[in-house]
């Protein structure tokens, strides 16, 4: 029960959705569109999870005294701090949409902001020229940058048409051998997690 | 020891007041150098002129705070040039906080239009479940749909008993930070109901939408904070992403030349040896 | 300078994370963990009155509508692991969601993504401008000479060694583009937190 | 002048028909005309003579239009009424049509031959894999990079460090990483070069401290193993990085590995790296953090061959046979495009409609 259960779910879910599609008849539409919003408000209790399990392992590292556990207190306290203005006063509610505005947002929006410094450094120090392959993807790199900006144009007019061809011609037909090699992996995963070869998203592999 | 060797081995945080200054700088002082408009930029701008009045666009604002600085600039020149053309715009969003970034840009908007909420524009809120959601969305709405994002029963609003099902979108617009995204909304929804897609992405994912542009399953592109500067400047609203094009030149000429300085050094070092 | 409290709270948000530029500081990690708390707090009340309450609680409680049990029970089968005894419960939502999911990946990816961008490759090489069938020859080998670098089943000798190298530079370049971008990204990134500093909080511009 | 008039309008050719390859919910009708019209009225009847009412209008550019609201088994008539300021014109009723459903979508018997082909091949080789047999695969160059660059730091005395990206063990990537981790853990092992293994996750530290640890009892060097040199960190991103720079810059190593998944602190890592002298070889599936990776390391592992590289590692038949099925599609891929083009060139455009996924 324990082992071919989840197994029977997965490969039944699965194929009856692969057949379903090729089978207008209304009966396998709608249960396939049944089965769809149900993975919907399943899906829903995975973030919940995540949040209890976010609580669960910041306690924990309090409770032990771990390294710098005073910084899981004050983690804690916005989380709480944010629920209860959420669920005490709607998500409409002014506390709720001035934590978000205030904090949520400047918070997001500098994070990765970070990285345009470190861009500049590693530009300065690390960007190297070693092979012809990486000579090629820093010129390629050099001519984007430049040309996919107003000073680009600026310096020469033929600038944007330029970059646009990389970015329609090399570019393009790059990506899309990528995309096809990555979509061929992407399905013969699927395929295994149907078949139940791959069970590793169970969980770690143990019974 | 030599100067370039010097170079290398300094502080690196004397070259981030670098790229500092190179941005206050310009943004204290604007050079206003003129924005040339690319291809999949006006591409989006002809389909929404050629929509008749009264068509519905789906606007999903498929990003958070992260990459405001980029979407949400292209998400308020968007919205002008909809509520210009009168279409109608259906708002939702793939991320959590997507909804509420696209709240604060239609407040802003929508009063300059007198549009009406309900009938002219909608907020349905976050949608979870990515992919999966969109498939189950085009065939049919009302499953997934029944409160806008403060509540309110969607069926005691006019526009959103209007959408049914994908057959009622005219277009989509994706504003679009990562997975999901405007990826799923290509391969998921438009490829099973042929609804056409346009997308303004991060600048990180901008090149990878050419091979959709050049298969045609994506109408057009608004890449990074230069797309949304185009866009401003086609409908004419020059605001945060125009102001922010001199910094962005000045920092990326600054970037060529530490990289251009970088390998000479490489250089150096190795006829050195 | 700007009088509100909130932007106040942002704008020393903002210099707090700025502030690793110096070195790693309690400022910033205070202001990182602020963050998560921040957003884990949001999602989940995001996800309960956009989705949770209104499709799946309201229509069992309020209408009585008991199909909606069914993905409720499965979807609390995820906490089974917090009882032992039941704890190999949680397997039931997961492969359920994979069925589902997993299904969709093999046949979307293959109408939304394989068939068009084959079709797309097939280039016209007659009938159109010189210049126009450069371009499409490049792209037709660039797409074969790219999958021809990811063919493993053979050693690279010969034309297969070509193609690869070919494939190689064709690669390069695009992620000289991609390179070029993120560049942009990150820099627009630090433009609007730049703007947002001078505009809503000095009041400079 | 109505005479006149009648001469020059050019009549509306309708059809109706039931649509195909639906539930049988609906009937399609569709209509040609050389007239200018402003907009079109589709009418309908359940009687040829009378009884015909509008039940949608559509704007000039216009020339279909898919009626669901019908029910199944009644026989429907239908007209098409042309609209411009100064005429008005009626098809002939067309009819009598009945929606159907059909059992089998045809216009996606494509797709179904396509996943046939793809799930064909990819068990047949996984089946082939796992009875044991040998199944080729071209050796990898970044795996002789991976070995020079350990003899590197084992010459210089110094250690081995080794990051397997910052997510769970649940990512194929972090998987793919530590097939990688058992090889590169043999030979530092045989050496005796110190390894060191931060991780950002704490499934990920046990797993790379079982993994290595393995490693070192099979090449008979138990004793080499220290469980400390394997530590968790923080789960935090750039927590994670700044803890990691801070190694780089204390015990210098002389080889740094990054293989697993990576987002931005890709760049972070690669720069100290290089900063410090190291050699560094890096590999990642996501190609939005490759090109930092090709522009500051000496060898990257593009994409798929990070998985490749395990599969050569390991020689685990899953994986194995796995990547020949993929192989095959590629394969196919190829041909397929090439038929593709030889077709247009030589003016057929029917190959090329094979692959139309909408109606």
């Amino acid at each position: 029960m324990k082992r071919t259960l989840p197994i029977v779910i997965v490969f039944a879910c699965g194929f009856f959705m692969i057949i379903a599609f090729f089978i207008p008849l209304r009966g396998f539409q709608d249960v396939s569109q049944t089965l769809q919003n149900w993975y919907i408000g399943v899906i829903a209790f995975f973030v919940f999870i995540g949040i209890f399990n976010l609580v669960k392992v910041n306690v924990d590292k309090i409770q032990r005294r771990l390294r710098d556990w005073q910084y899981n207190v004050i983690l804690l306290i916005f989380l709480a701090i944010m629920m209860i203005a959420g669920f005490v006063g709607r998500p409409g509610g002014g506390v709720f949409l001035y934590l978000f505005e205030n904090f949520h947002i400047p918070l997001g929006a500098t994070m990765f902001s970070l990285l345009a410094f470190f861009v500049a450094s590693a530009a300065f120090r690390a960007f190297r020229a070693r092979t012809p392959e990486a000579t090629l993807l820093l010129i390629a790199a050099v001519l984007v940058m430049i040309g996919r900006v107003p000073i680009g144009y600026y310096i020469w007019h033929g600038f944007p048409d330029l970059v646009e061809w990389i970015m329609t011609v090399p570019n393009t037909a790059a990506k899309r051998g990528i995309l096809f090699g990555a979509d061929l992996g992407l399905i013969s995963m699927a395929l295994r997690v149907l078949l139940g070869i791959e069970r590793s998203y169970m969980g770690g592999g143990k019974e | 020891m030599n100067i370039l060797d010097r170079l290398v081995k300094f502080d690196r945080r004397i070259l981030f007041v670098f790229v500092a200054l190179a941005v206050i700088i310009p943004l204290l002082i604007p050079i206003g150098l003129p924005v040339d408009i690319t291809r999949p930029v006006k591409h989006v701008y002809d389909r929404v002129e050629s929509l008749p009045e009264g068509s519905i666009v789906v606007v999903s604002v498929d990003y958070d705070p992260g990459s405001e600085a980029e979407l949400y600039p292209a998400t308020e020149a968007f919205l002008e040039h909809c509520f210009r053309k009168n279409l109608r715009v259906y708002m939702m969003g793939l991320w959590p906080a997507g909804p509420k970034l696209g709240n604060m840009a239609l407040e802003q908007i929508a009063p300059k239009y007198n549009k009406e909420y309900g009938v002219d524009y909608i907020n349905i809120g976050y949608r979870p479940g990515g992919p999966v959601m969109l498939v189950s969305l085009g065939r049919n709405v009302a499953d997934l749909v029944r409160t806008d994002y403060a509540g309110t029963p969607i069926d005691s609003l006019p526009l959103g008993r209007a959408v049914k099902s994908a057959r009622d979108m005219d277009l989509v617009m994706t504003l679009s930070a990562g997975d999901p995204g405007v990826l799923h909304w290509i391969i998921y929804f438009s490829a099973r109901y042929g609804t056409p897609i346009a997308t303004a992405t991060t600048a990180i994912m901008a090149p990878q939408q050419y091979p959709y542009l050049s298969s045609r399953q994506l109408i057009g592109l608004l890449g990074g904070l230069k797309g949304a500067a185009e866009y401003e400047t086609l409908v004419e609203r020059k605001a945060r992403a125009v102001a922010g094009m001199d910094s962005q030149s000045i920092v990326h000429l600054l970037l060529v030349a530490f990289i251009i300085l970088g390998n000479m050094v490489l250089l150096y070092q190795r006829r050195k040896k | 300078m700007s009088v509100n409290v909130g932007v106040w709270i942002a704008s020393l948000l903002t210099l707090a994370i700025y502030s690793f530029l110096y070195k790693d500081n309690p400022f910033y990690k205070i202001a990182e963990n602020i963050f998560v708390g921040v957003s884990a707090g949001y999602w989940a009340v995001i996800l309960w009155f956009d989705f949770t309450w209104p499709n799946l609680f309201e229509p069992l409680i309020r209408q009585g509508n008991f199909i909606y049990l069914i993905p409720i029970i499965v979807g609390l089968m995820m906490f089974a692991p917090l009882i032992h005894k039941i704890s190999w419960l949680i397997r039931i939502p997961l492969t359920f969601t994979m069925g589902v999911a997993m299904s969709l990946v093999i046949l979307q990816r293959i109408q939304g993504e394989i068939f068009p961008q084959l079709q797309a490759t097939f280039l016209p090489l007659s009938g159109v401008s010189p210049a126009q069938l450069i371009s499409n020859l490049l792209i037709i080998v660039g797409v074969i000479t790219t999958l021809i670098y990811f063919y493993f089943s053979k050693a690279h000798k010969g034309i297969l060694g070509v193609g690869a190298k070919l494939g190689i530079w064709f690669m390069m370049i695009a992620f000289g583009a991609s390179f070029g971008y993120t560049v942009m990204a990150r820099i627009s990134l630090l433009i609007g937190r730049v703007y947002f500093l001078l505009h809503n909080w000095l009041g400079l511009i | 002048m109505s005479l006149i008039l009648f001469l020059v309008i050019a009549g509306i050719e309708a059809e109706a028909y039931d649509t195909p390859n639906d539930d049988g919910s609906s009937i399609t009708t569709t209509w040609t005309t050389d007239t200018k019209f402003e907009s079109f009225e589709i009418l309908r009847s359940e009687n040829p003579e009378e009884g015909f009412e509008k039940i949608y209008e559509v704007n000039k550019k216009t020339s279909r239009y898919i009626d669901s609201q019908v029910q199944g088994g009644v026989q429907y008539y239908y007209k098409i009424k042309g609209q411009s300021a100064d005429i008005e014109l009626l098809s002939e009723a067309v009819g009598p049509v009945k929606a159907m459903a059909q059992i089998f979508n045809t216009g996606r018997s494509n797709i179904a031959i396509c996943i046939f082909i793809l799930f064909f091949a990819i068990i047949y080789y996984i089946t082939r894999a796992r009875r044991g047999e040998k199944l080729f695969i071209r050796k990898i160059p970044g795996i002789s990079a991976i070995e020079e660059a350990i003899g590197r730091a084992t010459e210089m005395g110094k250690p081995v460090l080794y990051v397997p990206g910052i997510m769970d063990i649940d990512e194929p990537e972090t998987i793919a990483s530590m097939s990688i981790l058992g090889r590169i853990a043999e030979k530092t092992a045989e050496y005796g070069t110190p390894l060191y293994v931060p991780t950002s996750k704490a499934m990920v530290m046990s797993m790379a401290q079982q993994v290595v640890k393995e490693s070192a009892i099979k090449v008979g060097r138990p004793d080499w193993f220290n469980a400390d040199n394997i530590r968790y960190l923080t789960d935090d991103q750039f927590g994670y990085v700044s803890a990691v720079d801070g190694i780089m810059v204390r015990e210098k190593p002389a080889t740094n590995f990054y293989l697993g998944k990576f987002y931005a602190e890709s760049l972070i890592l690669a720069e100290t790296g290089f900063s410090t002298g190291a050699i560094q070889i890096a590999g990642t599936a996501l190609p939005d953090q490759l090109p930092f990776f090709v522009a500051a390391c000496d060898y990257t592992l593009l994409g798929e061959e990070l998985y490749a590289a395990s599969a050569y590692l390991s020689q685990e038949p899953t994986q194995l046979g796995s990547l020949k099925g993929q192989d095959f599609g590629k394969l196919i891929f190829v041909i397929v495009v090439v038929i593709g083009v030889l077709t247009r060139l030589l003016g057929t455009e029917f190959f090329y409609n094979l692959f139309n996924t909408m109606p």
